[in-house]
Parts: C-alpha cells; structure tokens; sequence
C-alpha cells in the first residue's frame, strides 16, 4: 500500500512540483495517472521510489515513511519497486540478457556481480522473464538492434526479474505508435493481473487510460484534481485534465503545451 | 506611401545575427587576428624569405633519400625497448585513470569540491611538459626506462583522464537511472551502465595515447629514459640522414598500424 | 524447482577464433613487454629516496631571480606557439576534410589525408627545426613553421573524427531545401563543428606553449630552451621557476580560452 | 660519402645560394648571424650570447645578431644555407660541417690558458679498476655517441688500444654493455650509483655534480684522459668574402685585449682567451671520427 | 500535381520500400499517409523531392519526370518542395532566424549567402514566416533553447520562407505530445487552406490523420493498400493498414509492430 499524506514537492529551482497530495494506492491496483506535460506526473511517480524527494508531508510504502530513508533502507526499498520508463533506459551497447539481468543487481552482491556471475536461479528468472514478454529469441542480440516496442519489452523483463512488489511506470509507451502502445500495455496489464504487482502508470492519453485503468488519476499544475474508476470519467474531467477542452486549446497557436 | 512601405519592410527584416552578438563576434575576431598580427612582428615572420628559402629544403630533405630501411634489425632492440615502455606506461595510466576520471566527471561526481579538486589536480598534472617530467624522473632514479615509463604514465594520465571524463559526461543518464531505480549500488550502476557506454570510445583513446607515447619516446631518448629516440638523434648528429628517415618511416608505419588496429578494435565492440 | 536457463549465446565459429587470436596476441604483447623490459624497481625505489632530497626540495624553492629571463622567454613562446598553432588550425580544415570518410566520400582519398596526417604525426620535432631552419634561418618564425606542421598532423586528426560524427540530418533538411554544397558547408556543417573545431584548437595551442623544445633547436629562445639548460646545469631551483611559469600561464589561457568558447559558441 | 675537404669545396657550390658566386666577393652582407650551440662539455652552460654580438656588431660595423641553439645539426645545417654565417661549434660538429658544406674554422676558444682540453674516464673510488685494460667486460656509461670528448675520443682510444674493429665491438665484446646516459651528468652519476663502472665525459664532470652530491669527489676518481681534442670553434661559413673573414678574426682578436669582453667571456661562457686556428689542428677529431665513422652507421 | 505511375524502389541492400505504387496528388490537396512503422511512407514522401531514388517507374512532378534530373535541376525541383521532419533537421547552435533564413539557400546565389548576405526581402519573409508560426518573439534564441513543439514550428517557418509549391512533413508530431501535436497540425492545415500549398503528411495515427486530412493514404508493407477521403475510413481500412485489428494483434505479443 503506498500512501500521499500531504505530500508538496518544490524543486531547488523554486517549481511547485507537487502540491499536497494525498493519495492511497492499494495492493494489486492498476492506477493510471493523466495529465498535460508538466503536470507533476513523472514527480508523483518517482517520489514513491525517491528519484526525487518531497519536501514536506508524508509517503508510506508499506507503512514506512520513505521519506526518512537513507543509504541501504533506499536500495532496500528500490529493490521492491519496479520502474520502467519512456526511453526505455537500456543500457544501448550491452545485450538484452544483460540488460535484464541488471533488474538482480539491487538482490546481488557487489563484487559478484562485478565479474557477471550470477547465480543460476538469477539467470533462469531473466531468461523466464524475457519469455514472459515473448522476446526471448532476442536474449542475445544488443539493446541497440530492437525496435521500440521490443526495447520497452525487454525493459518490463528487466523490472519482472527484480520481482518488485510494485511496478511504476513512467509514460512507458510514449515514444511509440498506437499499436505497439497498445502491445506494451497489454503486457503490463497481465503482468499486473497474473503476479498482483500493484502498478502506476502514467499516461499522456486519456482514451487510452480509460481503455486499462482501474482506476484514472487526473493531475494538473501538481496537484490531482481527478481520482476514481476509468467508468466516471466525463467529458468534465477531460476539461478539469487538460484545462479546457483539447481542440479550443489547441486553436491558440501561442500557447506553449 | 513608397518611403512608408520601405520603412515598414526595413522594420520587418532584421539583422541575421543581432547586432550585439555580432559586435562580440567581429571583437573577438579582431583581438584574435590583431595577436596573430603582433606574433608574426615578433616572430619575424617574412613570407618572402619562406618563398626563397624554400629551395633550400628541398635539397636538403633530398638527402634523407632514399631512406634507408636496411636498418630495422639494427634498431630493433630500441624500438622494442620504445614499445614495451609505451605498453606499459599506457596500461598502467589507462587503468589509474578509470577513477580519475570517473572523479572528474560532473554526472557522476556529484560533489562539487571533490571533482574540482580533482580537475584541478589533472589540469596541472597536463600542464607540465614531458621534458620536464622526463628530466626530473631520470634525475631521481636514474637512467633507464623506469624514469621514461613514470613520465609516460603522468603525461598519458593527464591526456587519458581529460578525454575520458568528457565521454563520461556525455553518456545517456537514463540507464543509470534505472539502475538506481531498481536498488543496484553506485559501483553496480557504474560497472553496468557507464562502463559499457565509454568502452569504445576508452579504448581508442587509450590507443591514441598509445600512439602518443611511442612518440614521445622520441624526446625521452635525449634524456637517457631510453628507446628510439637515442638512435635517431645520434643518426641526424652524424649526418645519416637517410637512416633517420629509414626510423621515421618505421615509427610512421608503427602509428599507421596501431591506427588500423584501433579501428578494428572499435569495429569489434562498438 | 527446475530451472529453465538460457540457451548459450551462439557465436560465430569467425568471431570466437578471432576473439581468441586477439587474446593470445594481447597476452603475448605483455609477456613480451614484461619479460624484455629489465627495471629493478627495488634499487630504483632506493635510489629514489636518495635522491629525492637533492632534487624535488629545490623544485619548490623556485629561483624568482631568473623571473625576468624566464618570463621574456614565456613570452617568446607564446607569440610562436600563438602564430604557429594559428596556422595549423587553419590548415587542417582542408586536411581534416580530406580524411573524414563522411565528408570525401572516395574511399581512396581518404585514405591518403589520412596517410599525410599520420606521415606529419611521424616526424619528430627536431627534423622539422632542421628543415624550417634552412628555409627562413635561426629566428622564431623557423619555430612557428615548426609547430604549425607538427600541430597539423594532431589536429587534422582531431578534426576528420569531429566531422565523422556530425549530425547528418541537418545536412539532409539542406539538401531538401535546394541548398548547394557550399551553402550546406557554411549553414549546416560550421555551425556544428565550430566549437570543437575552436576546442581542439586551443586545447593544441596549450600543448605547444608547453612543450616547445623546438624553438630551442631553432635559436628561438622560448621556455624550451631554459628547460634544456636547466637541465644541463642542474637547475633544479630554475626549473622549478620554469615550471610554476609554465602551470600559471597555461592555466591562464585555459580560462580566457574557456571564456571566448563560451562567447562564440 | 664526401671525401676530402678540397673536393667538398668544389661540390658545395651547387648547394650554396646562386646569387653569391665565391669569385666576385659580394658586398657586406646586412647583417650576419652568429649561432652558438653551448656543449655540455662546457661546465656552465650560457643562454645568450648578446654581448658577444653586440660588441661584434659594433667592430665590425655591420649589425650582429647571435642565437643561441640547443642542437648543433641544426646549426650546422643553417650554416649549409648561409642562414648563418659564424658558428661557435665544437669540434666534431666542425668536421662534420667542414666535409658537408666546407665551413672554414678562423678561431678556437681558449679555456684555462690552453686551446684544448681532454675526456677522462671516471670509475668508482672503490673499485677494483686501475688500468684501461681492467675495463674489459665492465659496463659503460657516456653521453651519447655524438659527443666528442664523452665518446669519440674515448672510443677511439680504447679501439686502438686493444685493437677492436668497431664501437660496435668495442661495446659488446670489451665491454659487457654501453649504455647512453644522455648527458656528462647523468653518465657520472650512472658510475657514482652503481649503474654502470665507468664513465666518460669531459675533465672534470664532477665539479657541476659536487653540489647536488657533495661526495662525490671521493667516491669517484679518474682513471684516465685522452688525448687532446681542440675547444670549440670559431667558424665560418664559405659565403663570406675573403675581406669581411679578416675583419672578423681581427675584431675577435681584439677582444683578448678588452678587459671588459674578457670578464664577459669568462662570467658567460669559461672563455679566458680567442686564438687563430687552423683546419688542420682538427684532423686529430677527423681522423677520430674516421675510425668511427662507419661502426656507427645502422645496416 | 504529382504522379506516381508504378514507382518502385529497392534499396541496395534488397528491402523493398516501394512496390508498383500509382498515386495522383492534386493542386491544393492535404494528404495524410498513414501505416506502420516500416510500411514505406518515409520512403514515399523522400521520393517525391529525390532524397531517395526510386528505381523503376515514373515519378512525375508538374508534368515532368523528376527521376531522370540531375544536378541543378535536382536543386531546382527542391527549392519548390518544403520538407519538415520528425526531429525538425535545426542548425541546434544557430539561432532561430538563420535557421529559417536557410530555407531561402535555394532562392539565394551562393557567395553571399555565405557571408549571411541575404536580401531585405528574403529576410522580411523570414520574419513574417516566424511571425505565421507565432514564434517570433524567440528570433535570437538558439535553436537547442526551444522546446520540441516550439523547433517543429520553427521547422515550419523555415518552409514556409521556402515559399514552395509543396510541403513534405516526415512524421512532424511524433515527437511531440497529443496537445503540441495538434497545435502544429493545425498550423500545417492553415498554411495548406492560406497559401493553397499541396501538402502530404506522414502519420503513425490514423485518428489525428482523420482530424486533418483531407485525404488518407493506407500503406503497409511498400504498397497503397488505402486511398480516399477521411469519411470513407472504416473498421476494414484500419485491419487493411495495421494488418488486423489492433486489439488481436496486440494480444499475439510476439509479433512485431
Ligand atoms: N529537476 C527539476 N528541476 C526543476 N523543475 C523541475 C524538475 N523536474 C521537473 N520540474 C518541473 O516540475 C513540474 C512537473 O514536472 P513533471 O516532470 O513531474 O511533469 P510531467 O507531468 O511528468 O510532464 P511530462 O508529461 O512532460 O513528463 C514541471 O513544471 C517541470 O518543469
Ligand atoms: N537506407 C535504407 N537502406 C535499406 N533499407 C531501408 C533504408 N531506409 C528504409 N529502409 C527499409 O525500407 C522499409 C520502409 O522504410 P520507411 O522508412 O519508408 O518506413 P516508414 O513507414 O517511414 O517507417 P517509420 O514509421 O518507422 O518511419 C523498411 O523496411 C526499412 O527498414
Ligand atoms: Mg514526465
Ligand atoms: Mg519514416
């Protein structure tokens, strides 16, 4: 369970990032967070696992202020939170199977890992994990050789061989066409469905929001104007989301998004 | 309405580059060309006498012709002593240099004072010429190729560590990211993601400053640090201009064939 | 629980062979380099601690006596270093072109710019002095025609890698809007090589203001001059001042020079 | 290779600068450049040579510039292209520029009364080494092979003596090993430390070293000297008119009886006197170097 | 008026980016192209101002065969054809305004543009190009200053001072998000219906394709296998482009997009 009690963000730079949040996400959801760009979604999300930390209020993960947490109790933390991201954040140059096996690192120790050994049931978990998002004929291929939508794959892989207990994932299929975003997450959807990995995903399209959410979280200017089932989204949280309706906004040239 | 419409045009088209931006540019354009003005008055610097005196290199690089390449079993035993001072300085800078540079390298040291601290050093560990460290270092051990490799490895340092901490600088952060992200430690993220970023362009650095060692052997000879460059200074003293030429075009085909080996390497793991 | 791992990665029976040769090679390189090169680090380790008392104490004891000579001298080589690195950054543009692959696209002539860059690499600095010395005779401007050659075989290099990597997409919205080769090359090609064009420029200046020892071949004067006779009458409390001239100098135009990159980029 | 100097002369007019044919002596050049490559053989090693020109300038009424260079291939080179007109060479590098490009000695320095000097050999105070003969397999440490009194003369001396072909042999079959020290310092300290068992450099080597190792007058003695090799040349090049080559050799002349130029001679350069010399007072280097002359190539 | 009349192009390394396509493009017309990664649109639109060559058929524009020009009538064809692309091609250490000044090269002799000579007219069409996109309050900004939807409007400008005949756009909004995407769509459609310019457009989404064009163009795999207006676009047309409908295709996970 992770729960936003009053949870502000302003980064050094004096931008509101989030501004009192308050949040509880349960075991084994599938929430969809929605937003314009710069609406403090990609903040949200990364406050959970501290990329970025609030500066007041509360945020517990399993009944734990994160917000307290230091050196070990952060990896600690890290290891049972999956990220996956836009750009795929694979390491380009190595092959996938590495790539995947990075997802260990937070459950193996330093030195081993230093000289690629891991352990067989490591290797048989990646490799499990990749045919979990049926890309496993590419294991040995470098992350460079893929396309988009296998690059994003092989990156869902790498976080189901952390075996987090949470997955969050930061606009994951923005960088890709419809289809394929379509593929990406209908993998995230099983994976949340079959293993109960709770999952936050944040999305730029409403429509496709709707299309898997459980539940659509609407944030605007950092804070969440909009919570509750994909079923009670109206055209009013459209406008509550984006501001004004899309087209209308759009007319006014100027305006940057 | 004429003289309006022009008015009205000039208004509309502006200048390509603002005029500020410009002024700054002419200005340094100028301070530039005036120090070159002034450094070729003091130079005496005299296109005429490079035009006469031109003839006059040509008879002389005439007598480094035909070179002479008979000699390689001859100068073997110093071009191997050059070699092997250069595998080992280049080895042993390129391994001290990882943390270096990694120290050197804002993306990855995110402690202001204990990264300028750490440019600071390697900016004067560059500044000083090899000469100079060639010199001082036959001074304390003595003659040998001990001296000339310690020389190597500081020079190579300074070079290897500035190169390399620019390519950390520019690596994709988001694997890092991720790394992180998933609980891995700072050393873990490193040896994953940074490593595997820099790996080609680490090795053709480290090969260019291979290349630059066995050259600058040249220069450690006239120290008593050994190698090539004794015999080539000996060869010019005594007037064998075709052996030296013969040395030039062995150290030449050298730097051609750790070029062609440099690209093949980066081939194989780019 | 069985476990099911990963098939092992099939390489190419070529690439393994190859990757053995590379190995056996390398290895073989060290033993060879190991077993040739005698250094008796014990003795030389003893010998260091004698010594260091005679020497590095006078290091940092610097002689400011010989400020005046050794400051005319910095200066001497400043205006040589300055004049001949000039040229050279000038004319390895043309250099630089002719050996990036990306930009003279005949396989061969790229072959030869690289060869006459490598060939200029090759001459050491003492030939160069000897050849510019018959030219224009014992006088500074020996040492800039020096340096310029010497600094054109590093920075021709430098260049035809900066150009190798360049963003080819520009060129191609170029090419897209009618532009001509040349409209291309000033709009779309300097803008983008300028700064690393003018980095490595400066970065070559720094080398030659340190280590001219060629202008003393020349009878140039200059710091490389002092550095030799320093060396010949160990002056050590000379080379020390040599050396604190040198490192301030530098460090000064690395700042000024980071200061016009910032300008003009 | 160039045989005599008589038959170099007639070769070197096709090299030298068409404008000058050596018949019709040509005006007096505007100015003349005197270069001066100080040998370590030297004990003090100067970086002008201002005054000297100056005051050369000054007597012979055309403008004198001198410079001072740190390789005499360079020197000799730029006296081959009449780029320079007086060198201060030393004595090997005259001979080499006398068969190159038939550049005439006028003057030779003189040091502590006498126009020659000598190289000695240096061993350790406690060694067991009293004669030459007892060199024999010991290890060898000199300058570099250029150097006149560091190598030539030695060399040259030891072949003879024990009848070697080479310098080639002399170091791998007398000797167990030669190494280049790449300096007169360097080489004595080589002995002085143990590196090597002999040295050879110019007389005496030790007094530059006496400060930075204060012992090292006792712990290192001199087994031997050569024999003389003639100081350091005053030499011209063939270009300059038979008139202007006079003048010079009268205004150098004269400064033996400046006292002022004497002071700067000596403060600069360890001079205490000029005096005439003849091409012929350094066949003793030529017929040196011709002993030498061929071990030292590379095929 | 363009006409394809059986274009094909193979490239040399064998893949086959166009198979016999027929096209005919009208005066004045907004032509979207849509289909899947790899379905050829990139390699149609190239086509049409030769930055690829097709290697059979005929390739006709304004009624003359562009595949045999060379050289300067190459240039000349080019300076009538604007071409916008996905990552915008700026100068990124240039500023703005010499950046759409480039689109004038084509119009302009080449010794003095070389000295950023160029006319008062050529410049007071540059600026009134900026001005068309609303961006010329960032005239002296470097181009790497400007955010993506911002550089794609600049890109615009840059065509726009081309004054061509026709406007090419390689997937203009793909790197933009959904709000940035139509404001740039929408001032690609007001240059079209203002200045009667031809423009074809590259999509990967065939919703916002139907938004804009006045015209879709299905590809897949090298051929045309869609031709006619927005309205005739139905369930079949997206199974014919995408291959099957996009839910069952996303459910077989192993294949590619
Ligand atoms: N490191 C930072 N320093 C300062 N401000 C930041 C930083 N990161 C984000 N911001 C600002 O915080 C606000 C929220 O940003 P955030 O990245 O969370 O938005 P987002 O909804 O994820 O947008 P996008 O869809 O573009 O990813 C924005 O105004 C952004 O400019
Ligand atoms: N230069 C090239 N050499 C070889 N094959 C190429 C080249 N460019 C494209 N192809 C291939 O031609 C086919 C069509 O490519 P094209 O780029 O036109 O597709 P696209 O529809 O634009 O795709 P995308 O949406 O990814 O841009 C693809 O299979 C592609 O791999
Ligand atoms: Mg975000
Ligand atoms: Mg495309």
């Amino acid at each position: 369970m992770i729960e936003f009690k009053n949870v502000s963000l302003t980064y050094p730079n004096g931008t509101k990032g989030l501004k009192k949040v308050n949040l509880t996400i349960n075991e084994g959801e599938f929430v969809v967070i929605v937003g314009l760009s710069g609406a403090g979604k990609s903040t949200l999300i990364r406050s959970i696992n501290r990329l970025v930390k609030p500066t007041e209020g509360e945020l517990k993960v399993d009944n734990e202020n994160i917000l307290t947490f230091n050196g070990r109790q952060l990896r600690t933390l890290r290891t049972k939170i999956g990220m996956i991201f836009q750009n795929y954040n694979l390491v380009k140059r190595s092959n996938v199977f590495k790539n995947v096996l990075a997802g260990r690192l937070g459950h193996t120790s330093t030195l081993p890992s230093l000289f690629n050994m891991f352990s067989n049931e490591d290797r048989a978990l990646a490799y499990e994990s990749l045919k979990r998002v049926n890309i496993e004929e590419k294991i040995y291929n470098r992350a460079d050789e893929l396309s988009g939508g296998q690059q994003q794959r092989v990156s869902i892989a790498r976080v189901l061989t952390q075996k987090p207990k949470y997955i969050l994932a930061d606009e994951p299929v923005a960088s890709l066409d419809p289809p394929t975003s379509h593929q990406v997450m209908t993998y995230l959807r099983k994976i949340n469905q079959e293993d109960k990995i709770t999952t936050i995903v944040n999305l730029h399209f409403i429509d496709m929001a709707m299309e898997y959410a459980d539940r659509i979280i609407g944030m605007r200017a950092g804070e969440v104007v909009f919570d509750g089932p994909a079923s009670e989204v109206t055209e009013k949280t459209f406008e509550e989301i984006y501001g004004r309706t899309i087209r209308e906004d759009d007319l006014r040239g100027g305006q940057e998004a | 309405m004429t003289k309006d419409g022009t008015k009205k045009a000039l208004g509309k088209s502006p200048a390509v580059i603002p005029a500020k931006a410009k002024m700054r540019i002419t200005a340094i354009f100028l301070v530039v060309l005036g120090f070159y003005v002034l450094s070729s008055y003091k130079t005496e610097a005299s296109l005429m006498e490079f035009i006469d005196g031109f003839e006059n290199m040509g008879t002389l690089f005439q007598k480094f012709f035909p070179p002479n390449l008979g000699l390689f079993k001859a100068i073997w035993p110093a071009l191997a002593e050059t070699i092997q001072m250069a595998v080992i300085a280049t080895t042993i800078a390129a391994i001290l240099c990882v943390p270096l540079s990694l120290l050197a390298a804002n993306n990855v040291t995110t402690n202001k004072y204990l990264y300028n601290f750490v440019r600071f050093v390697l900016n004067i560990l560059r500044t000083i010429p090899d000469l100079v460290l060639a010199v001082i270092f036959v001074a304390l051990f003595g003659i040998g190729a001990l001296p000339g490799i310690i020389a190597l490895i500081i020079f190579s340092l300074g070079i290897l560590a500035k190169l390399i901490s620019e390519t950390v600088e520019s690596i994709d952060m988001n694997p890092l990211e991720a790394m992180h992200a998933s609980g891995a430690s700072t050393i873990q993220t490193i040896y994953f993601s940074v490593v595997p970023q820099v790996l080609p362009q680490f090795t053709s650095f480290v090969l260019y400053v291979f290349e630059i060692n066995i050259r600058a052997s040249v220069v450690l000879g006239l120290v008593g640090a050994g190698g090539i460059g004794q015999i080539l200074d000996q060869q010019i003293k005594f007037y064998k201009y075709p052996n030296a030429m013969g040395i030039i075009i062995i150290i030449f085909a050298l730097v051609v064939i750790i070029e062609y080996i440099s690209t093949k390497i980066r081939e194989a793991i780019v | 629980m069985s476990l099911v791992l990963p098939p092992k990665p099939k390489r190419s029976l070529f690439k393994q062979v190859r990757n053995i040769v590379i190995a056996i090679a390398i290895i073989a390189l060290y033993v060879w380099t190991f077993t040739g090169i005698d250094i008796d680090f014990a003795r030389a380790f003893d010998r260091m601690m004698n010594n260091f008392s005679r020497i590095i104490p006078k290091l940092f004891d610097p002689n400011w006596e010989a400020l005046p000579k050794v400051w005319d001298a910095m200066v001497e080589t400043l205006y040589i270093a300055f004049a001949g690195s000039l040229l050279a950054a000038i004319f390895s543009i043309p250099l630089g072109f002719l050996a990036a692959q990306n930009m003279t696209k005949n396989r061969v002539l790229t072959t030869i710019g690289k060869w006459i860059l490598s060939a200029i690499r090759a001459f050491p600095d003492i030939i160069l002095a000897i050849l510019f010395i018959v030219v224009v005779g014992p006088k500074p401007f020996a040492g800039v025609l020096a340096i310029a050659i010497g600094s054109i075989g590093m920075l021709g290099k430098l260049y035809s890698e900066v150009l190798e990597s360049l963003d080819t997409n520009i060129i191609e919205a170029m090419e897209a809007n009618g532009a001509n080769k040349l409209q291309i090359l000033a709009h779309g090609i300097i803008p983008q090589i300028t700064p690393e064009f003018l980095s490595y420029a400066i970065y070559r200046f720094e080398i030659d203001v340190r280590a001219s020892t060629i202008l003393g071949i020349v009878g140039a004067g200059g710091i490389g001059t002092l550095i030799v006779f320093a060396k010949m009458n160990r002056n050590w409390e000379e080379m020390g001042l040599i050396l604190v001239v040198i490192i301030v100098v530098v460090t000064i135009i690395d700042f000024i020079s980071t200061q016009i990159r910032k300008r003009l980029v | 290779a160039c045989g005599t100097s008589d038959e170099g002369g007639t070769a070197t007019e096709g090299n030298n600068n068409e404008e000058t044919p050596a018949e019709t002596p040509a005006e007096k050049p505007e100015k003349i450049v005197m270069g001066f490559v100080p040998s370590q053989d030297s004990d003090t090693i100067a970086d002008t040579v201002e005054p000297l020109a100056n005051k050369l300038g000054e007597a012979l009424g055309i403008e004198v510039e001198g410079k001072v260079m740190t390789d005499y291939s360079a020197l000799v080179e730029a006296m081959g292209a009449n780029e320079v007109q007086i060198g201060f060479i030393p004595g090997f590098a005259y001979v080499l520029a006398n068969e190159q490009y038939d550049v005439e000695v006028i003057l030779k320095s003189m040091r502590y009364g006498s126009g020659t000097y000598k190289a000695q050999y240096v061993v350790r105070a406690d060694s067991d080494i009293k004669t030459l003969a007892d060199l024999e397999g010991k290890i060898w440490a000199y300058p570099d092979a250029a150097s006149t009194s560091g190598f030539l003369f030695p060399a040259a001396q030891l072949m003879g003596e024990f009848d070697l072909e080479s310098a080639e042999a002399l170091q791998t079959e007398f000797f167990a090993e030669g190494i280049a020290a790449g300096g007169h310092d360097s080489a004595a300290i080589a002995v002085y430390e143990g590196d090597a068992d002999v040295a050879t450099t110019f007389d005496d080597v030790r007094t530059t070293l006496e400060e930075d190792y204060p012992d090292i007058m006792e712990k290192l003695t001199i087994l031997g000297h050569t024999e003389d090799i003639p100081n350091d040349t005053i030499s011209v090049v063939s270009e300059l008119d038979d008139e202007l080559v006079t003048q010079i050799k009268e205004a150098f002349m004269a400064f033996n009886d400046d006292e002022e130029m004497i002071k700067i001679m000596n403060d600069v350069y360890n001079w205490d006197a000029i005096s005439e010399a003849e091409d012929a007072e350094y066949d003793v280097v030529r017929d040196t170097y011709d002993k030498l002359r061929d071990s030292i190539s590379l095929d």
